[in-house]
């Protein structure tokens, strides 16, 4: 029987599965409930320093080969996230904190408050395309994510987890600013900005026009990036992006992952996707004599 | 993916039902279930979730003036105006027992008078305890009482039972032998009407009420307890509501902050 | 009955759907044959100052939510490709002249010498994501955009069509580079850089490895695309990406483009994909009460 | 989007046919007509379009080493080696009349042979004429002489006549009626075949070759007149090659230049 156990930057996980930032991921109840549906970890919600409403309605839209989405990253603040993280700790869930912020001091701020709640690690969304004036221009600009993940790192005992946005001419640019920075894995990839127009009514769907386009369509977007990352840095890389199955899940390791996340999938097969996309690598790994999860990181670039 | 489409519909018809209430009809082609939820999007204002008031064709929903985007719909929104609506969502109450009793409060009852028609058809006999704070905001009450005996509660007093609906429902589930009840309306009458059933040990379902962005369990706007109230709910049982840390208690607030309900 | 004709930047159009560059228009034949499916124009395949081979196969992959390409630019060079140009013209399509070079001078040459073939337009290829030493650089340069299409202004008389790449982080400052070059219009997009993986082989399917990724994943990338370029220039904007319905076509003119190019879905819905989306958005236009085709253009942006 | 899927399949079996050409078998989970092609990617080395010599289960391909990625792929693949395999595209032999020739010249008869079977099958008399330059380069010849004559043409007169294929396929058609012609082989060959049945009136279908890239008639790489030969091919009618400008004079290389054949 394979074994699902994998290692990203020293954080242990049972297998290599992790709810993406922003699902089900508001609440301690819900982060309990994926850690308890198979997930190796589950990243929470990208937390701020203030409590942030997000967008109005319509905030969603589903395509037939993906999901829209400009939510603009509602959520209560590091203050009161305190309970949420706890109460999935005490539950026994991995969890990894996902901060924003308008600087690198906020970052910093933010990222240390979370930090002392018990993480395993902090996770940057330096990427959102969506939040005006929040993580467009951040993840645009290489500098800005070497800053914010050197700030972070001066004040977390915790490793650091960058996660980047597609939405540049150069990824692998943008983890080597990360890798200068100190950060000690990336995850990628955020959601690809896209719109989605509704001919009938002559106007935009989302009430932000703008929004960032996850599940499918992206997969391959999200498999070359990791591939790209993987050829020009060393720390380990945390694929996501489009994974529905366990196959999936093998390609982003293949591509160069240490480990990977789970999102809109969760529309498509329910909260127990990560233990179904478990029980397929499992079984693939086993079909194919791979005994464990480190022997199919970064293989497709053998050739 | 799956997808669940959405339905860009012309409003066929809008009723003043209330003061403050209106039913809007249009025709969408799926099937939904008493209980279940759209999430309606006005354009230019909000998208909101909605019970289906009217199930068949035209379907319809029904809906209170309560904030800004519901006035502005209201205020502005004329027959022939496309509105985008996607969904059923959610579960359904279950229909099944020989008595129900429905409880309802307010606008609630767009979320219930489905399941009462639905007991009526099965051949259920069912009674409806409706309360408002007026006689004017008592709606649908020809489609209740085709279906059985109808008890009213006015906050004024203005029809029925100077009161509250909660203690219309107590007497009735005191006097006779209800085998099921559901209830949907402010959370603190449910809570009431939950224990009351819980008590007697009455299987009883509760529409709940959480914001909601997504609809279909995604983001984790609308959590209560450990559930979604938008995929897991929006009716909850007796047993589950009893266990439960946040009803009658707590909800979130738009940015998922704790709040008292 | 709604009109379809629609005209950008001067030419003249049937009605507003165009073969996209790259699919059956490397010999006059197809692209006689695409017109006569009912394309409004027939842009030519990308042609170089000299023959190119392209990349080995395989250099496509269908996914379920699009296609991922990696041909390489192959083409009989400007000179032997004048037969093909002058055997579509000849049997009456309108042929839009896609070129690309090494550099500003190659494009020119090119370009020239394909305006001398007769054709109604010249398109700049200035985003192929997959052709080392090509597109990649220069799509990913504000400033060589600007540089060639002024250089290719200066040699032909016919409206340059500058095509821009998703591949940027912002692709309406590309536009605005095209436009102080003097590009007449600009298309886009050209395709999302992409992989797909092999489990079973361990390998890239693609012998280049990255490739391009068209249909209907990358719709909401072109159409936000579109958008974001009426909202800061002013010149006409041909739509590309995606598109396999009259639908479609409709949500690309009414985020802002004047016409629209079809490539992938010929897969799909065969060559005659250009009468079946013209039928669908005379159908759609004549039960909404649009009278022409300019009446579209642009509307979303009104809310 | 209709996907069509890579199957990636081991190979079962290698069979030497000749001493430049064998045969792969492999499982793969679709039904294909004769005459129909896949496009067999040689992990590595290329993808290339190759006819379907066994239709049946295992499947089959069978290659002659021809250049760059056909000779590494005889040097290096043993069996178990994974290819992968898509398709099946292109049209097929249409199997209909009841007195058929098939010409075959080479490796074509790898694309001829499952016609000339399923001719036997439908209860046509199917003769065949078979050229290649030496006796050991003439393959499958069980399989052609169990459907009916087989006549061989060598170029070194090795085995049967010492000559063209195309002059037994004269004679042939001079000799008896015959009211369908299947042809494959060198174009050269093709253009003989093609002509001497339209001479003499009799439906011809001939199994074109030329470069691709695609296989599923978006790329152009195929082209032939106004065709593709990976679409509406690669089968193409006598009477639409009697009017071809290309047939027998042009093909296009990789780059889309128009060469000789
Ligand atoms: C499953 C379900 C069914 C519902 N059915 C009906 C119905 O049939 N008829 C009816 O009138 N109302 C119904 N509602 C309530 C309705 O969705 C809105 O909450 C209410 O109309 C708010 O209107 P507003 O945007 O104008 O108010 P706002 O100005 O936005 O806000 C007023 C208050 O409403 C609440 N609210 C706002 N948006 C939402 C949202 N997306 N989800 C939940 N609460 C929100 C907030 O707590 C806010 O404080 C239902 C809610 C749910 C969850
Ligand atoms: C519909 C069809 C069915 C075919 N069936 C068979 C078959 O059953 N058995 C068989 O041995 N061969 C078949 N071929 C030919 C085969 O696809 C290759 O052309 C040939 O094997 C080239 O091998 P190579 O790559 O080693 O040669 P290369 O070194 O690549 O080139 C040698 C020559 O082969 C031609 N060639 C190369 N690649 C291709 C390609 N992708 N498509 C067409 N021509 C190419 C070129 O003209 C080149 O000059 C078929 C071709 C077609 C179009
Ligand atoms: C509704 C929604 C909310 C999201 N919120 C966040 C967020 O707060 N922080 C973040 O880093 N990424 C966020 N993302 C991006 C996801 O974490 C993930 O990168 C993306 O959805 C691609 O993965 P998927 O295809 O598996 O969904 C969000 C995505 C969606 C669809
Ligand atoms: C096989 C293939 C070849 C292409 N070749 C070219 C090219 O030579 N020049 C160019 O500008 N775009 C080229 N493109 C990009 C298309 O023109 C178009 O921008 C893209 O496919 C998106 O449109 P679609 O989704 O309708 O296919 C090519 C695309 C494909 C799939
Ligand atoms: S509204 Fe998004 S999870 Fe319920
Ligand atoms: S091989 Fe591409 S069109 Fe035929």
């Amino acid at each position: 029987m394979a074994s699902l156990g994998t290692e990203v930057a020293g954080v242990k996980l049972r297998n290599p599965t992790m709810l993406a930032s922003g699902f089900l991921d508001e609440t301690g109840g819900s982060m309990l409930r994926v850690h308890r549906a198979g997930a190796g970890a589950v990243v929470t919600k990208s937390i701020g320093p203030e409590p942030r409403a997000g967008n109005l309605n319509p905030t969603l839209y589903e395509f037939d080969v993906g999901l829209l989405n400009a939510v603009g990253i509602p959520n209560p603040g590091i203050a009161a996230y305190e309970e949420e993280v706890t109460y999935a700790l005490r539950g026994g869930a991995a969890v990894i904190g996902s901060v924003y912020g308008r600087n690198a001091e906020e970052y910093a701020a933010v990222a240390k408050r979370m930090a002392s709640y018990g993480v395993l690690a902090v996770e940057l969304n330096l990427s959102c395309p969506h939040a005006k004036g929040l993580g467009t221009e951040i993840a645009q600009d290489p500098e800005a994510v070497e800053e914010i993940t050197r700030a972070v790192k001066k004040v977390v005992q915790v490793p650091v987890i960058s996660k980047l946005s597609p939405n540049v001419a150069d990824i692998a640019s943008f983890a080597e600013a990360a890798v200068r920075g100190g950060a000690d894995a990336v995850t990628a990839i955020n959601t690809v900005k896209a719109i989605a127009i509704e001919p009938e009514l002559r106007m935009p769907i989302l009430r932000n026009v703008y929004g960032g386009l996850s599940g499918p369509a992206i997969k391959p977007v999200g498999l070359r990036c990791v591939y790209e990352i993987y050829e020009r840095v060393d720390i380990p890389i945390v694929g996501v992006g489009g994974i529905v199955t366990g196959r999936d899940a093998i390609e982003y390791l293949m591509a160069g992952a240490r480990a990977v996340q789970i999102g809109t999938a969760i529309l498509d097969r329910g909260i127990d996707v990560f233990a179904k996309v478990c029980a397929e690598m499992e079984a693939w790994m086993d079909a194919h004599g791979y005994a464990k999860v480190e022997d199919l990181v970064g293989v497709a670039h053998g050739a | 993916m799956a997808r669940r489409p959405m339905h860009i519909v012309p409003l066929l018809g809008i009723l003043d039902e209330t003061h403050d209430t209106r039913t809007y009809r249009f025709r969408a082609d799926f099937t939904a279930k008493p209980g279940q939820f759209v999430m309606v999007w006005i354009p230019k204002h909000d998208e909101l979730p909605m019970a289906l008031s009217y199930l068949g064709d035209p379907k319809g929903v029904t809906i209170r003036e309560y904030g800004d985007a519901t006035e502005a719909f209201a205020a502005e929104s004329v027959k022939g105006d496309l509105v985008g609506i996607r969904g059923p969502y959610g579960n359904a109450f279950v229909i099944e027992g020989s008595r129900a009793l429905a409880v309802a409060g307010g606008v609630g009852i767009a979320s219930i008078i489905a399941a009462v028609e639905a007991c009526a058809d099965s051949g259920i006999e069912v009674e409806t305890a409706f309360g408002a704070r007026t006689e004017g905001e008592l709606t649908f009450l020809d489609r209740l009482k085709r279906c059985g005996p109808v008890h009213l509660a006015t906050d004024d007093g203005s029809a029925g039972h100077h009161g509250f609906v909660t203690d219309i429902a107590a007497n009735l589930l005191a006097g006779r032998h209800f085998d099921m009840v559901l209830t949907c309306g402010p959370e603190i009458m449910m809570k009431k009407v939950v224990e009351a059933a819980n008590a007697r040990g009455i299987p009883v379902q509760a529409s709940l009420e959480r914001y909601m962005k997504c609809g279909i369990g995604i983001c984790d706007a609308c959590a209560f307890d450990e559930y979604l109230v938008c995929y897991d709910g929006p009716i909850f049982w007796g047993d589950v509501l009893a266990k439960s840390h946040d009803f009658g208690r707590w909800r979130r607030d738009i940015s998922g902050r704790r709040v008292k309900v």
